[in-house]
């Protein structure tokens, strides 16, 4: 593999809480290579989300890194003053996110804000927006000239989507960001948008990091995929080896459980029982061991050690070790 | 659009009619004589009578609040029987001087709030953040009459910097200016306060919106955030607050303009009331009323002219 | 994670360029700053006077307050004037001269060349007769009609002379009819030309200066008037502004935006230790009379004891000390002391007397004390006074509730043709101008005037007898006994307390040499510069 | 059997602006239709399954046989008798036998309440008040596996899964014959949403009940309802037999419901039926068959008018003019 | 940590809010305690000792009638006190029913009750004042039906926005589902939920109550006098203010502190509790 465009090492993200230390990410490894498309899969309250606010290094106010590195495209995020940081943001990197419905500012047209993300470009206001309206018109937004005089409430949801995919994809970065952008779409929007982005991946070559619960969308949409539970990546590989050939127990759990893999008709489906432990007195051992089928005692007191499945496949669990 | 400035006006209407019939029914039971007043004491009953006539004291009160409003309909306000005068013409030379007095608090206010605000909301939780918020606090909760006095002893009487009464020169504009800062400071400080708090707190919930955020994730400069795309959606509660907030000022312009001897309308109300000067307290307090219902009215329309979304809907 | 109130980003707007930002707009608050003081700074040729009220109606024909008259007295002129100075007399103004021929008829001959404004040409005699005999008309309804009691008729006898002619002599006449408010003479063409009165503005004027502009509430402005022969006006303008508060008056007089006001009497003392730099502070005698008033006819004092009682139990030196700061001095009755009628003397002593005021009380059958209401104006020193009543009476046993009441609720209180009210009144802490001749006070007191202005409801046969006669007695002595019995009648009946005439302080600008009445009002017209 | 609930022709239509508005624009027809005249029926034991994306209709047939939107035409019987037009009165009866759970397991939970009140508000309500209050609180908390010490906690300290379960429990406190769940597994993890749907499973298997589940999750719906309604802008578009219907789905819509719901599998060769465009407003119902704009067989026909009812077998029915061929499975 | 604890935690913390706390229990305590703490009787008159300055026995130096400042000022904070609890909580009742039932009651009512908020909140408070006063007299109850018309419909606005925001929550759809009465929904559903802010907002209004009381008495139309409102007692000292100004200064810093300390605590109240809330309304 190439250089990664982002290379997450070691990443431990704490929330200082009222109530104690909130360890929400824990020695995280991993890399988005450039022109690749990376899934990140998990269940709420796994720490996706806050893995993302630090790349971009938005995070709340009371979050710290508490170890790792972030490198983009070989700096190091941390590193970063405001300035450097503000010149990468919306030009290497660019994100799209979860509510379509508030991610646009509600009283500026949409292409006074498309046109205020290049602001950085030395070309004239009117060259601004001729890109704007040909980026909305490769998502797929009709009559898009006319359409840049509109408020973003003029849209519906899966066109705002569109449009903020096509502020991301305007700056043609290295590497978009997308956290849960589907989320809050029907099903059949979803669909739509996956294919959207899938095609213009292909056309921009950008690097994604794809955050998502939807087990489907992340297998139509990634080259790779990371799973997490809990603040710890506890898999991560290629597509194929993480649905084909999960290695981790709740990888396969997960998948177990979803009633779209489920061939037949059932009126009990699996579950995984027990809450997901609190992040504040993380057990010892393996952070899954309580909800685990297959659980032994070293389970319960030493952390498990990442295994390698295959190549770029590995799994962080004691019983894989043989 | 018509239809929402129909309602609105059609409201408004209703509302003034209300407050009308309900002044009228407070003028009919509140004790005093307009004539004792008027004619002073040597008056004979007669006299009184023959005022009271004039004035349409003896008719029904369904009769005088119909007349009244018939009357205003016409644009007519009446008459004033002290000093012989229309009463529009009062009312509104003493409007003039109140609207002079509340525009350029509100206007005050407005520019060191607004900025205050975004300074406090930009930089929460600093030191200096406290220190605003400390003060914007502080003044809200100091009476503007306790202010009012205050300035008057210090800049007017001790100091002598500054004129302590009436309104200025007529015609002399920078007179005029002098006599309007002691009252415009005092009834606006408050406000600077009120409105630097509703701004920071408008504000830091702008900041936290998605949209913020995103533009932030786009490396847009932090100036550009702040006083274009959040204030934008930041001043709407502002606009609000300003519209009932020039209404109530309006009428609570009195204590600044009883203890400054200025000329306005709130004094005209509280003059009227004292001597029940009737015709003159139903055309202050109807022409007051109207200003309050518009002011209002206005300020939500602005609110919807600068939300999209407000004024599509309308 | 999601946090739902995540706050997002740190800080990355300098300080520096935020107060750039908003410097810019805000800056130009600091323009007008110091050092800019100079328009309201004194124009030499402008008197800035402040008066109580503010001017409703200026035909001097129907208009009857004292604020009025400081107006029109500036802009007409009378055929004799109050002479500015500290004895109650008149000089000539419009006549050139004026004699009393017989108890009921006046000469006069008007001097020459006196004009009115506006074309309306010379003042004759027939003005004098139209200005007067106008008072009178019941058509004009004039509030003053009173000071022209006995008028019968004005006689011209040439162009400059006439004769008035009264029904039955009437002594007030010099002293409260030709140099006050009956005594303003209009051009009949004018007033005729207007339809019978000036409603709004008077269409011409004779006096020294003319009503340039009137801003109702704000102020008057009087301005030299061109065609005046006589003595030249002393100011170029005269603002006059009305403010009802002595205390706000003193503040614009210390910021330097008045020559002359009438000030507290709770400032005076102070004032006058230390005078705003370059300025003079005076005191007058007044002609005020200030009583503490009971309604005879309400059950509660319908018995004379308890009226008595109440007399005791009023304790007049603190009143003065605490409500008028010790300036005024106590009151015998309605006339001032140095004006005919005056009472030497009161029946009940000034300082109370608790052990009196129990026992009469006891003996209408209120051993226990008694509650009373009384009513009370709502200006400072009134209510202070209503205090100290109220405190001191509370040693006899006499309850008091005070309730304040703005002057048009006040003034209606024992008014008959406005509802019950009266019915309800007990005790009223009451105050009456006056003028310098003990006719004008008296005529409130009669029977006849029992439910308009007479609240006491005061019915005395031998007050109502005296008050016709005192009218008309010529003889000083006679006259002056006359209004002494009125005075002690109406103390007699135990309805009413004398309390004091108060005192006019006044304070004025060394710039300008003041002409005041004896009870220190202003006549502005002779006002002059230092 | 003899259906427990049955609905014909339902129609639910929503004033959109007031009269004065409406006769100022000239609008003769303020209202839009909220429900076109939909028909099913759900027998005791059984669970309907009510599909459809955001917008569809579907929670506003759940409101309107609970009552809480007035029906503008046709009939809602329960046990044979016609809800449509009662009485507040004479429907409260009703309200104990049809019980509904909420979308929002927090927000359909009294804020400031205890869980113990909020599961005795049915009693309350309805003045039956049991003996023991606690003791049947517990009985419910235990039903829906919940610790009976959960009584003592106010609804903001559960979790989205105990939420939900409580609404399960208030919605079972009365003993009723028909839940309407709506949406019981929206915003829930997968591995939670099978808790959720075996506690429905085991209560229907238990006590008998029937429901009627609302949701937009068709890979559930295939699990627990025996039939499936697919609603589009306020119309049933196909119904019948879950198994028919999934199968031997004959509307288009139907097919691309479904295939959006496909497997996660990297490899499965994506020939997705895909739909273009959104589901229009309510305010912009289409001419014709409503489904036109993003039909990929869209016709002329379509345009013009709305397919009339085809039955494709025992309870399976279909609107469309040209429907998909049966596939050979 | 439980709830008493957090929130004096939280006070604690605000530092502005704590400054607060202690202004409001030193208006508090003086008010409780008036009797107990005055020097002097409030109104003994003693004219031989007028316009005293502070000393030992005098600490705030007595009025124009000789009486102790301190000790008016003291008692005072009764009046003080009485009027912003009296007219907070009955504006609060009557804006809580008024607004639910505009709220939660049919369309004809709603738009009655909003018409009847609209038109009293658009009059000139100082002609509600001067009319209701010269109509009843000036006296501690004028006063209180003066505030009360004019702040309730602010309350009953509020209330309505809020009981109509929460009408469509879907806790009280399921009660409605239930077939609950509207006394049972608004009572026991919608009250508890409103109240909380509610009591937020009161708090936030007594200084200006209390200003508006101070302001009546100040124009001569409020307490009946020898009543001590820190209104009179500035309205007797502005007539001596030149020369003995601490019966102004004294006469205004309780109030001062009171709507100081008021407006501190309800901010931070706010803050903890509930930040969004706000009174553009």
């Amino acid at each position: 593999m190439a250089e990664p465009v982002l290379d997450i090492r070691n990443l431990s993200v704490n929330y200082l809480t009222p109530r104690g230390t909130v360890k929400a990410l824990r020695r995280i490894n991993l890399q988005v290579p450039s022109a690749k498309v990376v899934g990140l899969v998990g269940e709420s309250g796994c720490g996706k989300s806050t893995l993302i606010s630090a790349v971009i290094r938005l995070m709340a106010e009371n979050a710290r890194v508490a170890a790792g590195e972030i490198r983009f495209t070989g700096k190091d995020m941390q590193q970063l003053s405001s300035r450097d940081l503000r010149a990468i943001r919306g030009r290497d990197m660019s994100m799209v996110f979860q509510d379509p419905m508030t991610a646009l500012n509600p009283v500026f047209t949409v292409g006074r804000q498309m046109k205020d993300i290049q602001y950085r470009d030395a070309v004239s206001g009117k060259e601004k927006l001729k890109r704007a309206s040909d980026m909305l018109s490769l998502v797929g937004i009709p009559d898009a000239v006319s359409r840049l005089d509109n408020y973003p409430h003029h849209f519906s949801g899966g066109m705002r989507q569109r449009i903020t995919i096509a502020m991301a994809l305007l700056v043609q970065p290295k590497l978009l960001i997308a956290d849960e952008p589907t989320t809050a779409l029907d099903a059949t929007l979803e669909v739509q948008i996956i294919r959207l982005l899938k095609d213009l991946q292909a056309d921009f070559q950008c690097a994604i990091l794809f955050i998502s619960h939807h087990l489907n969308v992340i297998a139509e949409l990634c080259d790779f995929v990371g799973v997490m539970y809990a603040g710890e990546l506890v898999e991560k590989g290629s597509v194929r080896d993480i649905f084909h050939r999960p290695g981790h127990p709740y990888t396969r759990a997960l998948l177990e459980c979803d009633p779209s893999v489920i061939a037949e008709p059932t009126r009990f489906l699996p579950t995984i029982p027990g809450e997901i432990p609190s992040l504040i007195d993380l057990p010892e051992g393996c952070i899954f061991h309580d909800r685990c089928p297959g659980a032994a005692q070293v389970c319960k007191n030493t952390p498990p050690p990442e295994v390698s499945l295959a190549e770029h496949h590995t799994a962080a669990c004691h019983c894989l070790e043989v | 659009m018509l239809f929402y400035l129909l309602k609105r006006i059609g409201l408004a209407v209703v509302i003034v009619v209300v407050a009308v019939v309900l002044l009228y029914s407070m003028i009919h039971v509140v004790p005093g004589d307009p004539a004792s007043v008027i004619l002073g004491p040597r008056a004979t009953p007669e006299m009184k009578q023959e005022l009271h006539e004039l004035m349409g004291l003896d008719r029904p009160f369904v009769v005088q609040v119909a007349s009244f409003l018939g009357k205003v309909a016409r644009g007519n306000l009446g008459m004033d029987f002290f000093s012989q005068r229309p009463v529009a013409q009062i009312v509104f030379k003493q409007l003039d001087e109140t609207l002079v007095l509340v525009l350029a608090s509100i206007g005050w206010a407005m520019l060191l709030g607004i900025p205050l605000g975004c300074y406090s909301a930009v930089f929460r939780n600093t030191f200096s953040d406290k220190l605003v918020g400390f003060f914007s606090i502080g003044v809200i909760a100091v009476p503007s009459f306790v202010v009012a006095l205050y300035s008057l002893l210090l800049f007017a009487v001790t100091l002598k910097w500054l004129p302590a009464i009436g309104a200025g020169e007529p015609g002399q504009y920078m007179d005029q200016l002098q006599h309007l800062i002691l009252p415009a400071f005092a009834i606006g400080l408050g406000w600077v306060g009120y409105i630097a708090r509703l701004v920071r707190a408008s504000m830091l919930e702008v900041l936290n919106e998605n949209h913020i955020r995103r533009a932030r994730a786009f490396g847009l400069p932090e100036h550009m955030i702040v006083f274009q795309y959040a204030l934008k959606l930041a001043i709407l509660p502002t606009v609000t607050l300003l519209g009932t907030g020039i209404g109530r000022l309006i009428s609570s312009a009195v204590f600044a303009e009883i203890v400054f001897a200025r000329p306005g309308i709130g004094k005209l109300i509280f003059d009227s009331v004292v001597s029940r000067n009737y015709p003159l307290v139903m055309g202050a307090v109807l022409v007051s009323t109207v200003l309050f219902v518009l002011s209002t009215t206005i300020s939500d329309s602005v609110n919807a002219m600068l939300d999209p979304r407000v004024r599509e809907r309308l | 994670m999601s946090t739902p109130n995540m706050q997002f980003s740190k800080i990355r707007l300098s300080r520096r360029s935020f107060l750039k930002a908003s410097a810019a707009s805000a800056g130009w608050l600091m323009l007008p700053g110091l050092g800019m003081h100079s328009s309201w700074a004194q124009d030499p040729r402008v008197l800035r006077v402040r008066d109580y009220g503010d001017p409703q109606s200026l035909d001097p024909g129907i208009a009857s307050n004292l604020y009025e008259e400081h107006v029109n007295a500036a802009v007409h002129n009378k055929l004799i004037a109050y002479k500015p100075g500290t004895k109650w007399t008149w000089q000539l103004e419009a006549a050139q001269s004026i004699e009393q021929t017989d108890p009921t008829h006046i000469k006069f001959v008007l001097k020459p060349g006196i004009t009115f404004t506006n074309g309306f040409g010379e003042m004759t005699a027939e003005d004098v007769k139209f200005s007067y005999e106008r008072i009178i008309d019941p058509e004009l309804k004039s509030p003053i009609k009173g000071d022209w009691a006995t008028l019968e008729s004005v006689d011209v006898t040439d162009k400059y002379s006439g004769v008035i002619v009264l029904s039955k002599p009437f002594q007030p006449l010099w002293m409260t009819t030709l140099p006050y408010m009956g005594g303003n003479i209009v051009s009949k063409k004018a007033v005729e030309a207007a339809g019978g009165k000036f409603s709004a503005m008077p269409s011409c004027f004779s006096g020294p200066y003319v009503i340039k502009e009137r801003e109702p509430k704000q102020r008057t402005v009087l301005a030299r008037n061109p065609e005046w022969k006589g003595e030249p006006a002393g100011f170029d303008e005269i603002h006059i502004f009305p403010i009802d508060d002595e205390k706000t008056a003193e503040m614009g007089f210390e910021a330097g935006d008045l020559d002359y006001t009438r000030i507290s009497m709770s400032s005076y003392k102070n004032m006058k230790k230390k005078p705003p730099e370059n300025s003079v502070v005076e005191k007058y005698p007044s002609l005020y009379y200030v009583w503490l008033g009971m309604n005879m006819e309400h059950p509660k004092l319908s018995d004379e004891r308890v009226r008595r009682a109440v007399q005791y139990a009023v304790d007049i030196p603190s009143i003065l000390e605490a409500a008028y700061d010790g300036v005024a001095e106590p009151a015998t009755g309605y006339v001032p002391p140095g004006l005919v009628g005056h009472r030497p003397d009161t029946l009940v002593p000034f300082k109370a007397d608790f052990a009196k005021a129990k026992a009469l009380l006891a003996e209408a059958g209120y051993p226990d004390g008694i509650d009373l209401d009384l009513e009370v104006r709502n200006k400072a020193v009134y209510i202070a006074a209503g205090q100290v009543i109220q405190a001191v009476a509370a040693q006899a046993g006499i309850r008091m509730t005070l309730n304040l009441h703005d002057s048009g609720s006040f003034w209606s209180l024992g008014d008959e043709s406005k509802g019950d009210r009266w019915k309800k009144l007990q005790l009223v802490l009451n105050r009456f101008s006056s003028a310098p001749d003990p006719h004008y006070a008296a005529q409130w007191f009669t029977k006849e005037q029992v439910g308009v202005w007479n609240w006491e409801r005061f019915k005395n046969p031998e007050y109502n007898q005296l008050y016709e006669k005192a009218m008309a007695e010529g003889d000083k002595d006679k006259r002056d006994q006359m209004y002494r019995r009125m005075q002690e009648l109406m103390e007699a009946s135990g309805a009413y307390r004398f309390i004091t005439h108060e005192a006019v302080p006044v304070i004025y600008t060394g710039r300008i040499v003041p002409a005041l009445r004896p009870d220190g009002m202003p006549l502005l017209r002779y006002f002059t510069t230092a | 059997m003899e259906p427990l609930l049955e609905v014909a022709h339902l129609r639910v239509r929503f004033k959109t602006k007031s009269a004065v508005k409406a006769l100022i624009e000239k609008d003769k027809d303020p209202y839009i239709d909220g429900v076109m005249g939909v028909s099913f029926a759900i027998e005791p034991g059984r669970t309907y399954g009510l599909v459809g994306e955001s917008g569809s209709g579907k929670t506003t047939v759940a409101r309107a046989i609970m009552g809480l939107v007035p029906v503008h035409s046709g009939t809602i019987r329960f046990n044979g008798e016609n809800l449509v037009g009662l009485s507040r009165d004479r429907i409260k009866p009703f309200r104990r036998d049809i019980a509904l759970m909420f979308q929002d397991p927090a927000g359909s939970l009294s804020p400031r309440l205890k869980i113990r009140s909020i599961l005795a508000e049915p009693f309350r309500i309805h003045g039956m008040m049991p003996e023991n209050l606690s003791v049947e609180v517990a009985r419910l908390l235990k039903m829906v596996n919940l610790s009976p010490s959960m009584g003592d906690l106010y609804p903001h300290q559960l979790s989205g899964g105990q939420a939900r379960r409580v609404g399960v429990a208030r919605a079972l406190a009365l003993s009723p014959k028909l839940i309407i769940a709506d949406e019981p597994t929206a915003g829930l993890d997968v591995s939670v949403q099978g808790e959720i749907l075996n506690l429905m499973a085991q209560l229907q298997n238990d006590m008998g009940l029937s429901f009627l589940i609302i949701t937009h999750n068709l890979a559930v719906v295939r699990h627990v309802s025996d039939h499936v309604a697919i609603m589009y802008l306020g119309r049933f578009l196909e119904q019948g037999p879950t198994q028919t219907v999934f199968h031997h789905m004959r509307h288009p819509y139907t097919q691309a419901l479904l295939s959006a719901h496909a497997s996660p599998d990297p490899d499965a060769v994506h020939h997705r039926i895909s739909i273009s465009g959104e589901i229009p407003g309510l305010v912009s119902r289409p001419q014709g068959c409503e489904f036109h704009t993003r039909c990929p067989g869209v016709r002329e026909k379509c345009r013009r008018q709305f397919p009339p009812r085809e039955d494709a077998g025992k309870d399976h029915r279909y609107y469309c003019h040209y429907p998909l061929s049966v596939p050979e499975n | 940590m439980n709830w008493t604890k957090q929130f004096f935690y939280r006070l604690y913390r605000e530092p502005m809010g704590f400054f607060g706390m202690i202004l409001v229990a030193l208006v508090i305590v003086s008010a409780v305690f008036a009797p107990f703490l005055t020097t002097h009787d409030h109104n003994a008159l003693d004219i031989a000792n007028r316009l005293a300055g502070p000393s030992a026995e005098h600490w705030m130096g007595t009025d124009q009638l000789g009486r102790d400042v301190f000790s008016r000022v003291v008692m005072g904070s009764r009046i003080a006190v009485w009027v912003a609890l009296v007219t907070v909580s009955m504006s609060l009742g009557i804006g809580l029913v008024l607004g639910m039932m505009a709220g939660y009651g049919p369309k004809w009512l709603d738009a009655a009750l909003l018409l009847l908020f609209d038109t009293l909140r658009s009059f000139p408070t100082i002609m509600f004042a001067l009319a209701l006063v010269t109509v009843f007299g000036p006296s501690l109850q004028t006063v209180i039906i003066v505030i009360v018309a004019t702040t309730f419909p602010v309350y009953g606005r509020m209330v309505r926005t809020q009981t109509q925001a929460l009408g469509n929550q879907e806790f009280i759809v399921a009660e409605e589902a239930m077939g609950a009465g509207m006394v049972r929904i608004l009572g026991i559903h919608i009250l508890p939920n409103i109240v909380g802010p509610l009591f937020i907002v009161a708090s936030m209004d007594i200084p200006v109550v209390v200003t508006i009381e101070a302001g009546l008495s100040f124009l001569g139309v409020g307490v009946r006098p020898p009543t001590p409102s820190w209104g009179s007692i500035l309205n007797d000292g502005y007539a001596y203010i030149r020369n003995t100004p601490w019966i102004i200064i004294f006469g205004g810093l309780p109030l001062i502190v009171t709507t100081l300390g008021f407006t501190f605590l309800g901010e931070s109240l706010r803050d903890i509790f509930d930040p969004k809330l706000r009174r553009d309304l």
